[in-house]
């Protein structure tokens, strides 16, 4: 375990430094560089919580497509030079960040987050996580000890699956969400009568 | 690792986007600071699925991946609202010459 | 045989006439004018002779009692209704409002003459009229108020006759505040009786119907319904007497009655001499079996009376203005007659109020002659008009004895008796509170036959002063503005008869009123004439049948006495320096004169301090500020803060983009804070 | 996914196809009136078909249509009260475009895609209205935010890029708070659907000492709220408001203003009358209190405006005060919690009337003057009869004064709060008509100005037929729903009551 | 609920409206023909109001000529189209077709925007007659607001001065009341116990308002209703709105705002305050009856003050108006047979100040509409040019000061009465304020028509005939309820009785 915990704080201190960096330099590539940074750790944190999948995507979203277009505004925008200066809200902003902070780790720390939870079950859910993106096999469940209900349920709950069935709505709106934004995102990029 | 643990790491992450939001000049470096808040949610929704199988729904293990399905979408919404945030910075440069958010600052009182 | 209806006719004839003049005749304009003195003079001489026909069907018989009818009912102890009280105090009153006011606008037709509101002036006589005859004729309480009040409305619109002299407006706005603030009185007191009603209701009597009042007053052991008693007795007689005060002049409520002047004399002789200051001391007398249960208020009443007797008296010596000599001596005449009732004596204070109306419109009348021919009411630039106008100079000489009290004048009878009772002071209040009102009284005469020589003199004998040229003259000279009444038009001469004749009527009447009325024998030219009949006439009203003390040489005498030395001292400084050299010789006695001439200064301490200052400058002006500063100025106060706060928020709202999402999340963590804080 | 599932979801589709449809036909021709008499006419699909819902529900008698094996189900639900909003959403959606006939030209060559967002955004809305389930929740608000924020940005300035920027900025900001509220409650009760969240709340509500039960709760409600109250615009998450409405393409402000306030107070009730339905006796509180702040803010605020857009943006702060008194009003003395959400959904419907209305005075007038100044308003009864009297009409609707709509649902939204039976909600009521009162002073200068002083100009501002249509009818609306309110507000109290578990 | 339709109200009350609506359409081709056809419905209004009180019957039904239809009825809410009339409503009903009839007459000289004004004004009659007459409080609340709107706009169109500021400032402090009275009445709604707005329920309750349901106390649902209404009336320290809505308001303004729309006030309080409310009225009878004397007070003081006519008479209306108050203050606490006489004075001098301050205002109208100044040091000695002005505002003004013969005296009179058996200290104060109005209005009478006349109105004229007929109508009207008012006062009596019974009940029953 103690491996894990120093991955666990390594990716930590990665994701958090690379963040005080993302809004504290003055650089906006630097910035954009070390975004992609921190989208690589969280893909990190990510496998770690065996959420192999997010992972995936986590990259090839957010390293991929969505740090590429930071860096294409920036030079699109032409601004670079006035870098990335702060503005006159530092000390509010940062105090009300970090006053919202200390109410999330409060929350964090002093919520019994376990009367809530199926103590032991953590294995199982493990299991389904592993198999998320493709159909679990039910006999490799049967063996890690589900009875014939529960593998019946994980199996029909693959990430994908989710998907396309219980989420298929928001799936499908998503698409539409995807079509409105390039409409607009070109409508305005684009611009008038050029 | 733990769930605590991974909760703080994701507010941290969480508070430092909404720092730089309220308080970077540059719209692009808000629009990043504001990733930086979306993978704050997305640390927290996955470990909430991850430790987390509620006692109401324990026979409905797909509950437990509903954190991650959520976390594909907020990636997913992230990326248009990027490409749309894009889509406003060019139509805000063409017509200020600028993206600084200062600057922008013609509709008030 | 005497119907409900014939007496309604006496009431409604005036009103008629008023309708008549008022909404048809004067519309038409001035070439009908006269027509409306003649509908007046026709409506007033049928209420006169049914008057005097209801006097004469009454007399002897007992009080005619006719149903009331309902005017509104509030509860079964307190109904206001219209009715008719007749008794003695009403029909004799009857008499003299008809006929004092028949002859008056008789004598109105020549004074008024050309004048461009005629029609208008009748129709407030006529007004007037009615309003006095519904006085003296109510039988409930209410009702009696209703004309009280418009006899005062009728007594303002006519002393603002001539109303675009702004000293008549002032002077009837004066009027008719000053009768108001005695008015509350009467008010509070008739309020007082339906606080009572309830009690009335028990006795199965009506709280505002008067004969049930009197009953109310009287104590159970004298046979009445002692409802009122003690002190609310006593207030509910002040009450009364304040509105009585108001309108009678009685000091300190008496400074309207010589402002009043302003009106024509006519106005001047009918009401503020016969009639409707005379319903102060009516209203006495109305409520005198009320007053009589009360020695507190009988003693208020009298010595009331009496100071203002002297006190009016004092300022006569110093007046100038031929009217407002009269006026004093109106006041204080009507001192006389409440200080009269005061001491108890009920009849003889009618009796004075009987003989005063003629003689005291006789005087005013010839004054207006006077002013007729000397275009002034200025009896200092009067002087030898006897020779000019002998009918007046002789009725107005006859009108004064009258007044001053010499025998065998009408004046003289009525004036003898209040002297007597007061003497005897037999009546309700103390015997040394009545002797010291006999003796102010007294004083009284000597001052009213001081002053009233004085007038005659000045006005008739001598030499001719120059009238209201001379005076328009000296006025100009000394850069002041003319005064009312007085113009260029001077023709020495005798006024028309339409205005003497109606003077003789009254000059005859001032003669032998009083010997007809109160003969000392029972003798006469007419046949018997029971002694005292008229004064045992009105006692007959009364519950406990007052009576006339008999007639005594002693008091005759010195009352007589007491009339001729004030002639005669009058007389020592008028008529002996010769030539009189247009200066009053009163102005030798300085300091006194500036203090009479200025009326006490109470006009200034009324107007000038008590309003002027206090009133309009503190408090009027100090409330006046509030409502403009303190409570309106909330309103723009509270809406100034709410302007601004808005532009205080607006400034928040300063156009930085990030700014919004800081107090958006600044507002989401007080809230949790705001949570964590109160639970 | 069964045909079923095609069936309640076709109205949602249909607006979907009929946003492609029209990009579409923006692609093949540029005309105007084509586009907007497609749009127009298209929208009739989807009405039918949510008309078909709502006869099918009617006939059945259910609250709500239900099927075996539905998956759509699972996180969307269509009952009474979502058809409610939908007919709403499409009436302003249609109403919109049809105002939108003159002045879209000002958009040039962007107006087929400003259709298309509408109706995207539009589509994004009944999802919304009838979601049962965070993550649908989630994707719907983008999806009605996303097209508005293209939208205000979509004229040649730089006010209507700043206006675009700002609510892109400011909406994602809430969006991100708004998320990390979703994840706490995710992670509290192990679910996103809204059913499942209220029993686990329920079941383990009184638990803790925290208000709410819960830190938990508590930090992810009061973060939910910045997110649906940046939709509601009320405060304090309002400040974008008046900027984005003075800056933004006026009709997009005018379907902003009404519809995307609808849906988001749809969700709210949702949310909170279902999910938290078992914290109602906590969160009243924090409702009643936004109450006040919006209402008091957006008043005074307003007074001391002289923009009419900026005006009714603070203006549609202080209704969302309004109606969040009616939110609040979730307790009542006997039992029944259905009037505040029923009061709720009229003043909803009678908003939208008025606001529609004096938005499409405001689109037709400031698109012939070239000004939205309220001094340049001055003599415009002179200047245009008909808008003018509809402006004033809705502004009278705007302070409360009969015989309009807005008028009956004060009335109701405060004899919700006073049924509560609360003192804290009757001051609220305090405030409230206090507020309405104050808020005549700015409604009627603007009246005042139009009526009374002298026009600055003679030219006579006229619009074409379409516009004036839609501006009859919403004129109409508010007459309608001030004489005979009765239909409408039983139509709410049925809607309502899928929220109590009907 | 059941239906009942009589129609004669409805006529009543709608008929302006439908005038409105013709003449909106364009019924009336010129200017002429708008004002002609306006007195010719004026006329017929006033007609049926004329009928509508004959028709009403004393000692029958509490509420006659009803008409009822139901109007919204859901799940929660229930409400009517509920008009009626009893004793209390029947005489003001003829009141405001009265003045109706005289503010058309007065507005002929108006020569601009003529059929918007007319339109507006009839939208008010039908407005304040709709209060008087709505049985249904949402009706009663939505007339009572819709009055707003065409006062706002006849104030601040047709008006003279600071006319924009003064309307502003009459419609924020009316709105202001009548926010309270939104709570108040929503509130009743709630504790009525049956969710309706029907007014007859609560009445006929005796009003017992179900204190347990109640979701405010009853105490400050009384007070709520109080201000509302005494914003209305108005009393002090609210009435600072009414000089001037009343300074700059068009002459028909005015007359309509003093002659009908203070009423509404007066009428609120006696049917609300008193009629639903009779333990919380006894309990704040003292406060209320205070109120009321400051107002008489204050109100004429203030008075004396003034130098603008229209100004004057404002705040003669105050001081007037506070007797309404203690007319009504009094009823709760006196018992007996003797109860209805300030609750009466009260219902009484409603009436009467309609009339005598209508007729006040109308002859300031002709004035100033001769003139063109209203600043009394300007004015003087005019009762020679203009006879027929100096007659109504002599006879108006002798009216309001309280005149015996005229109606003022009979609701003083009876105010007084009532309030001296409730309060006789602070009553004797209020009636010296009878002294003060004989200053404050023989004052302006003297330096208006009497005192030398500046020469520049030497070549003033009379009212016209069409003016002299709102003269005319008045001056008729103050003078029959002066001289015989029994005809007025059992109407409002019958109509006061149930509220007196109810306090005599109360009184006995309660021991005190």
């Amino acid at each position: 375990m103690w491996f894990e915990q120093i991955v666990f704080w390594a990716l930590a201190a990665v994701a958090i430094g690379g963040a005080l960096g993302v809004v504290l330099v003055r650089d906006l590539f630097r910035a954009a560089l070390l975004l992609a940074t921190v989208f690589v750790a969280v893909g990190g944190f990510y496998v770690m919580m065996n959420a192999e999948f997010l992972a995936v995507v986590q990259i090839l979203i957010y390293v991929g497509a969505i740090a590429v277009l930071f860096i294409f505004g920036i030079m699109l925008t032409r601004d670079v030079q006035r870098g990335n200066a702060p503005n006159r809200l530092q000390i509010p902003a940062g105090v009300i960040s970090a006053l919202l902070l200390a109410a999330m780790v409060f929350t964090a720390v002093t919520t019994d987050w376990t009367t809530l939870a199926g103590a032991g079950r953590e294995n199982q859910a493990q299991i389904a996580q592993t198999q998320a993106v493709g159909i679990p096999d039910a006999t490799e469940l049967t063996r890690a000890g589900l009875s014939a209900e529960e593998v019946e349920s994980v199996a029909g709950s693959g990430l994908a699956d989710l998907l396309i069935g219980d989420f298929v709505l928001p799936f499908e709106a998503v698409s539409l969400l995807l079509l409105a934004a390039a409409i607009g995102g070109l409508a305005l990029a684009r611009g008038r009568g050029r | 690792m733990s769930l605590e643990a991974m909760l703080v790491v994701a507010a941290v992450l969480f508070c430092i986007g909404l720092y730089g939001a309220l308080a970077r000049r540059n719209f692009i470096a808000v629009l990043m600071s504001i990733e930086l808040m979306f993978n704050g949610v997305n640390l927290t929704l996955v470990a909430m699925g991850r430790w987390l199988a509620p006692y109401t729904v324990q026979e409905q293990l797909s509950a437990v991946l509903t954190g991650q399905v959520f976390a594909v979408f907020v990636i997913t919404v992230a990326a248009a609202e990027i490409a749309l945030g894009l889509g406003i910075v060019f139509a805000l440069y063409r017509t200020n010459e600028s993206v600084d958010l200062t600057d922008a600052a013609t509709l008030r009182h | 045989m005497l119907t409900e209806a014939l007496v309604w006719v006496i009431f409604l004839a005036p009103v008629a006439s008023f309708l008549l003049t008022g909404l048809v005749i004067r519309p038409l304009g001035s070439s009908y004018a006269r027509l409306a003195g003649y509908a007046t003079i026709g409506a007033l001489g049928l209420g006169f002779v049914l008057s005097l026909w209801l006097l004469g069907s009454a007399a002897g018989t007992t009080t005619y009692d006719f149903a009331p009818h309902l005017w509104l009912s509030l509860a079964p102890g307190a109904t206001i209704e219209m009715g008719l009280l007749l008794d003695p105090l009403t029909n004799v009153m009857l008499v003299v409002v008809t006929g004092v006011s028949l002859m008056v606008q008789i004598y109105s037709l020549g004074y008024m003459e050309g004048d461009e509101s005629f029609a208008r002036y009748y129709s407030y006589m006529s007004l007037f009229s009615a309003s006095m005859i519904g006085l003296v004729l109510a039988a409930n309480v209410v009702q009696m108020y209703v004309f009280w009040e418009l006899v005062g409305l009728s007594s303002y619109l006519l002393i603002g006759f001539w109303h675009n002299r702004p000293s008549a407006a002032a002077a009837a706005k004066k009027a008719f505040i000053i009768t108001r603030i005695g008015d509350v009185g009467f008010l509070l007191a008739i309020i007082y009786l339906f606080f009572q009603a309830d009690d009335f209701a028990l006795h199965g009597l009506n709280a505002l119907h008067i004969p049930d009042i009197w009953e109310a007053a009287i104590p159970i052991a004298a046979g009445g319904a002692g409802i009122v008693a003690g002190g609310a007795l006593l207030w509910l007689c002040l009450g009364l007497f304040a509105g009585a005060a108001g309108k009678s002049g009685q000091f300190p409520l008496h400074t309207w009655l010589p402002d009043a002047m302003e009106g024509p004399t006519p106005v001047s002789a009918l009401i503020h001499a016969a009639t409707m200051v005379a319903a102060g001391v009516f209203l006495v007398g109305r409520f005198f079996p009320v007053f009589s249960e009360s020695e507190g208020a009988m003693m208020v009443v009298a010595l009331i009376g009496a100071f203002t007797a002297v006190f009016a008296a004092t300022m006569g010596l110093a007046a100038n203005d031929i009217k407002r000599v009269m006026a004093y001596s109106t006041v204080s005449q009507l001192g006389y007659m409440m200080a009269a009732l005061g001491i108890g004596a009920y009849n003889a204070a009618l009796f004075h109020l009987f003989t005063h109306a003629f003689f005291k419109a006789l005087l005013f009348l010839g004054a207006g002659s006077v002013n007729h021919a000397a275009g002034t009411f200025n009896i200092m630039y009067m002087g030898g008009l006897r020779k000019a106008m002998p009918w007046t100079y002789w009725l107005t000489v006859i009108g004064a004895l009258s007044l001053v009290g010499i025998f065998p004048l009408a004046g003289f009878w009525s004036k003898d008796e209040i002297l007597l009772e007061a003497w005897l002071g037999k009546g309700p209040v103390p015997a040394s509170i009545s002797l010291l009102v006999f003796v102010m009284l007294l004083v009284g005469v000597l001052l009213t036959a001081f002053y009233t020589y004085r007038m005659v003199h000045l006005t008739f004998h001598g030499e001719f002063r120059g009238g209201g040229e001379q005076e328009l003259h000296d006025v100009e000279e000394a850069g002041q503005p003319a005064p009312v009444g007085v113009d260029h038009h001077v023709h020495l001469g005798e006024s028309p008869w339409v205005m003497v004749v109606p003077m003789g009527l009254l000059g005859f009447c001032a003669i032998i009123a009083g010997w007809v009325a109160n003969p000392i024998g029972v003798s006469s030219l007419f046949g018997v004439i029971p002694s005292h009949w008229l004064t045992d006439y009105f006692a007959s009203g009364l519950h406990d049948g007052h009576h006339t003390p008999p007639f005594s040489i002693l008091m005759a005498a010195i009352s007589n006495v007491v009339a001729l030395a004030g002639i005669g001292l009058a007389a020592l400084v008028y008529a002996w320096p010769r030539p009189f050299t247009g200066l009053d010789p009163m102005l030798k006695a300085g300091p006194v004169h500036i203090l009479l001439s200025q009326r006490y200064y109470l006009d200034h301490l009324y107007e000038g301090l008590i309003v002027g200052r206090i009133f309009y400058q503190i408090i009027v002006a100090v409330t006046d500020w509030i409502d403009r500063n303190v409570v309106d100025g909330m309103v723009g106060l509270v809406g100034w803060i709410s302007r601004n706060i808005g532009g205080l928020i607006a400034l928040a709202q300063n156009g930085q983009t990030q700014v919004y999402p800081l107090v958006a999340a600044a507002g989401g963590v007080v809230i949790i804070a705001l949570y964590l804080i109160l639970g | 996914m069964t045909a079923y599932d095609l069936y309640l979801v076709s109205p949602l589709l249909a607006l979907a196809g009929l946003a492609m449809m029209v990009i579409i036909v923006d692609l093949l021709t540029r005309r105007t009136g084509l586009l907007v008499g497609v749009a127009f006419v298209g929208l009739a699909a989807p009405a039918a078909l949510s008309a078909w819902q709502l006869a099918e529900l009617v006939s059945t008698g259910e609250s709500r249509l239900s099927a075996q094996g539905s998956v759509v189900l699972h996180t969307l639900s269509i009952d009474r009260f979502s058809l409610f909003f939908n007919f709403l959403i499409l009436a302003a959606a249609g109403l919109v475009i049809l105002v939108s006939t003159d002045y879209s030209r000002r958009m040039e060559r962007l107006q087929g895609e400003f259709f298309g967002l509408l109706l995207l955004s539009a589509t994004g809305m009944m999802l919304l209205v009838s979601a049962t389930e965070l993550i649908t929740m989630y994707i719907a608000l983008e999806l009605t935010t996303l097209p508005l924020a293209a939208m205000a940005a979509f004229l040649p300035n730089g006010r209507s890029s700043e206006a675009g920027m700002k609510f892109l900025i400011i909406g994602a900001l809430s969006s991100a708070l708004m998320l990390y509220g979703m994840a706490l409650i995710y992670g509290f009760t192990g679910s996103t659907r809204l059913d499942e969240i209220a029993a686990a709340l329920s079941a383990g509500a009184s638990a803790g000492a925290f208000p709410f039960g819960s830190m938990a709760v508590l930090l992810a409600i009061v973060l939910l709220l910045a997110g649906f109250g940046f939709k509601m615009s009320a405060a304090p998450f309002q400040m974008w408001v008046p900027d984005v409405y003075e800056g933004a393409p006026t009709p997009m402000v005018a379907f902003l203003s009404v519809a995307s306030k609808a849906a988001a107070f749809a969700l709210v009730l949702r949310v909170f009358y279902v999910g938290f339905d078992a914290l109602g006796g906590d969160w009243w509180v924090l409702l009643a209190g936004l109450a006040a702040l919006s209402m008091t803010i957006g008043n005074l605020v307003a007074i001391a405006q002289r923009n009419i857009k900026r005006l009714f943006g603070y203006s549609t702060i202080a209704h969302a005060g309004y109606i969040l008194v009616g939110v609040a009003a979730v307790a009542s003395v006997d039992g029944t919690a259905t009037f505040g959400p029923s009061s709720v959904l009229f003043y909803l419907a009678a908003y939208t009337a008025a606001n529609l209305t004096a938005f499409f005075a405001i689109v037709c007038i400031g698109n012939r003057i070239n000004s939205d100044e309220i001094a340049d308003y001055s003599g415009m009864l002179r200047r245009a009869p008909f808008l003018a009297i509809a402006l004033g009409l809705a502004l009278i609707a705007l302070i409360g004064v009969p015989p309009t709509g807005l008028f009956f649902a004060k009335i109701y939204v405060f004899a919700a709060a006073i049924n509560t039976g609360e003192s804290l909600m009757t001051w609220l009521v305090i405030i409230g008509v206090v507020n309405s009162a104050v808020s005549a002073y700015y409604y009627l200068r603007i009246i005042k100005v139009m009526f009374l002083q002298t026009p600055i100009h003679t030219e006579r501002v006229g619009a074409s037929w379409p516009v004036n249509v839609a501006l009859g009818i919403a004129t109409l609306a508010i007459l309608w729903l001030g004489v005979a309110p009765t239909p409408l507000l039983g139509a709410a109290e049925r809607a309502v009551s899928v929220l109590s578990g009907g | 609920m059941a239906s009942e339709f009589n129609g004669l109200l409805t006529a009543t009350v709608f008929l302006p409206a439908v005038a409105a609506l013709l003449l909106a359409l364009g019924i009336a081709r010129d200017d002429r023909m708008v004002r002609w056809f306006a007195a010719a419905v004026a006329f017929a209004d006033l007609v049926l109001s004329v009928i509508v009180f004959v028709l009403f019957q004393p000692g029958g039904e509490r509420f006659q000529l009803v008409d009822r239809f139901t109007w919204i009825d859901t799940g929660t809410v229930h409400a009517g189209y509920l008009l009626g009339v009893d004793g209390i409503s029947a005489p003001l009903v003829m009141l405001t077709g009265l003045l109706g009839l005289c503010a058309v007459f007065v507005s002929f000289h108006i020569t601009t925007r003529v059929k918007e004004y007319f339109i507006w004004l009839f939208v008010l009659q039908t407005a304040v007659m709709g209060v008087f007459t709505a049985l249904d409080f949402l009706l009663f609340f939505l007339l009572w607001e819709i009055e707003l709107v065409p006062m706002y706009l006849l104030i601040s169109t047709w008006g003279t001065g600071r006319r924009e500021y003064s309307a502003m400032k009459f419609l924020i402090f009316t709105i202001l009341g009548s926010a309270f009275m939104l709570v108040a009445i929503v509130a009743v709604f709630v504790s009525s116990g049956v969710n309706s707005f029907d007014m007859t329920l609560l009445l006929e309750q005796g009003g017992a308002l179900d204190a347990s349901r109640a979701a405010l106390p009853l105490g400050i649902l009384f007070w709520l209703f109080f201000v509302a209404f005494a914003v209305k009336l108005p009393t002090w320290p609210v009435h600072t709105w009414l000089p001037d809505a009343h300074t700059d308001a068009p002459t028909a303004g005015s007359v309509m705002l003093a002659g009908v729309m203070l009423k509404m006030g007066g009428y609120g309080l006696l049917r609300v305050n008193a009629g639903m409310f009779p333990e919380q009225l006894h309990a704040y009878a003292l406060p209320i009856v205070v109120l009321g004397v400051v107002s008489v007070l204050y109100g004429a003081v203030v008075t004396i003050q003034q130098t603008d006519l229209k100004r004057l008479i404002a705040y003669s209306s105050v001081s007037h108006m506070g007797l309404v108050l203690i007319g009504i203050g009094s009823v709760a606490v006196v018992g007996g047979a003797l109860t209805d006489a300030g609750l009466t004075g009260a219902a009484m001098q409603l009436f009467t100040h309609g009339t005598i301050t209508g007729l006040l205002f109308v002859a300031v109208g002709i004035l100033y509409e001769k003139t063109h100044t209203r600043h009394i040091p300007d004015l003087g000695g005019l009762a020679n040019r203009m006879p027929i002005v100096a007659g109504a505002f002599l006879l108006a003004g002798a009216a309001s000061l309280g005149l015996p013969a005229l109606s003022g005296f009979v609701s003083e009179l009876l105010v007084f009465f009532g309030g001296f058996r409730a309060f006789p200290a602070l009553t004797i104060l209020a009636v010296l304020g009878i002294i003060l109005a004989a200053g404050y209005i023989l004052w302006m009478i003297q330096r208006t028509m009497f005192g030398p006349r500046p020469a520049r109105w030497d070549g003033l004229t009379d009212a016209s005939m069409v003016e002299a007929v709102p003269v005319a109508l008045l001056v008729i009207s103050i003078v029959a309820v002066g001289i015989y008012p029994a005809w007025l006062t059992e109407v409002f009596r019958d109509g006061l009785e149930p509220i007196v019974s109810s306090y005599n009940t109360g009184i006995a029953g309660t021991g005190r």
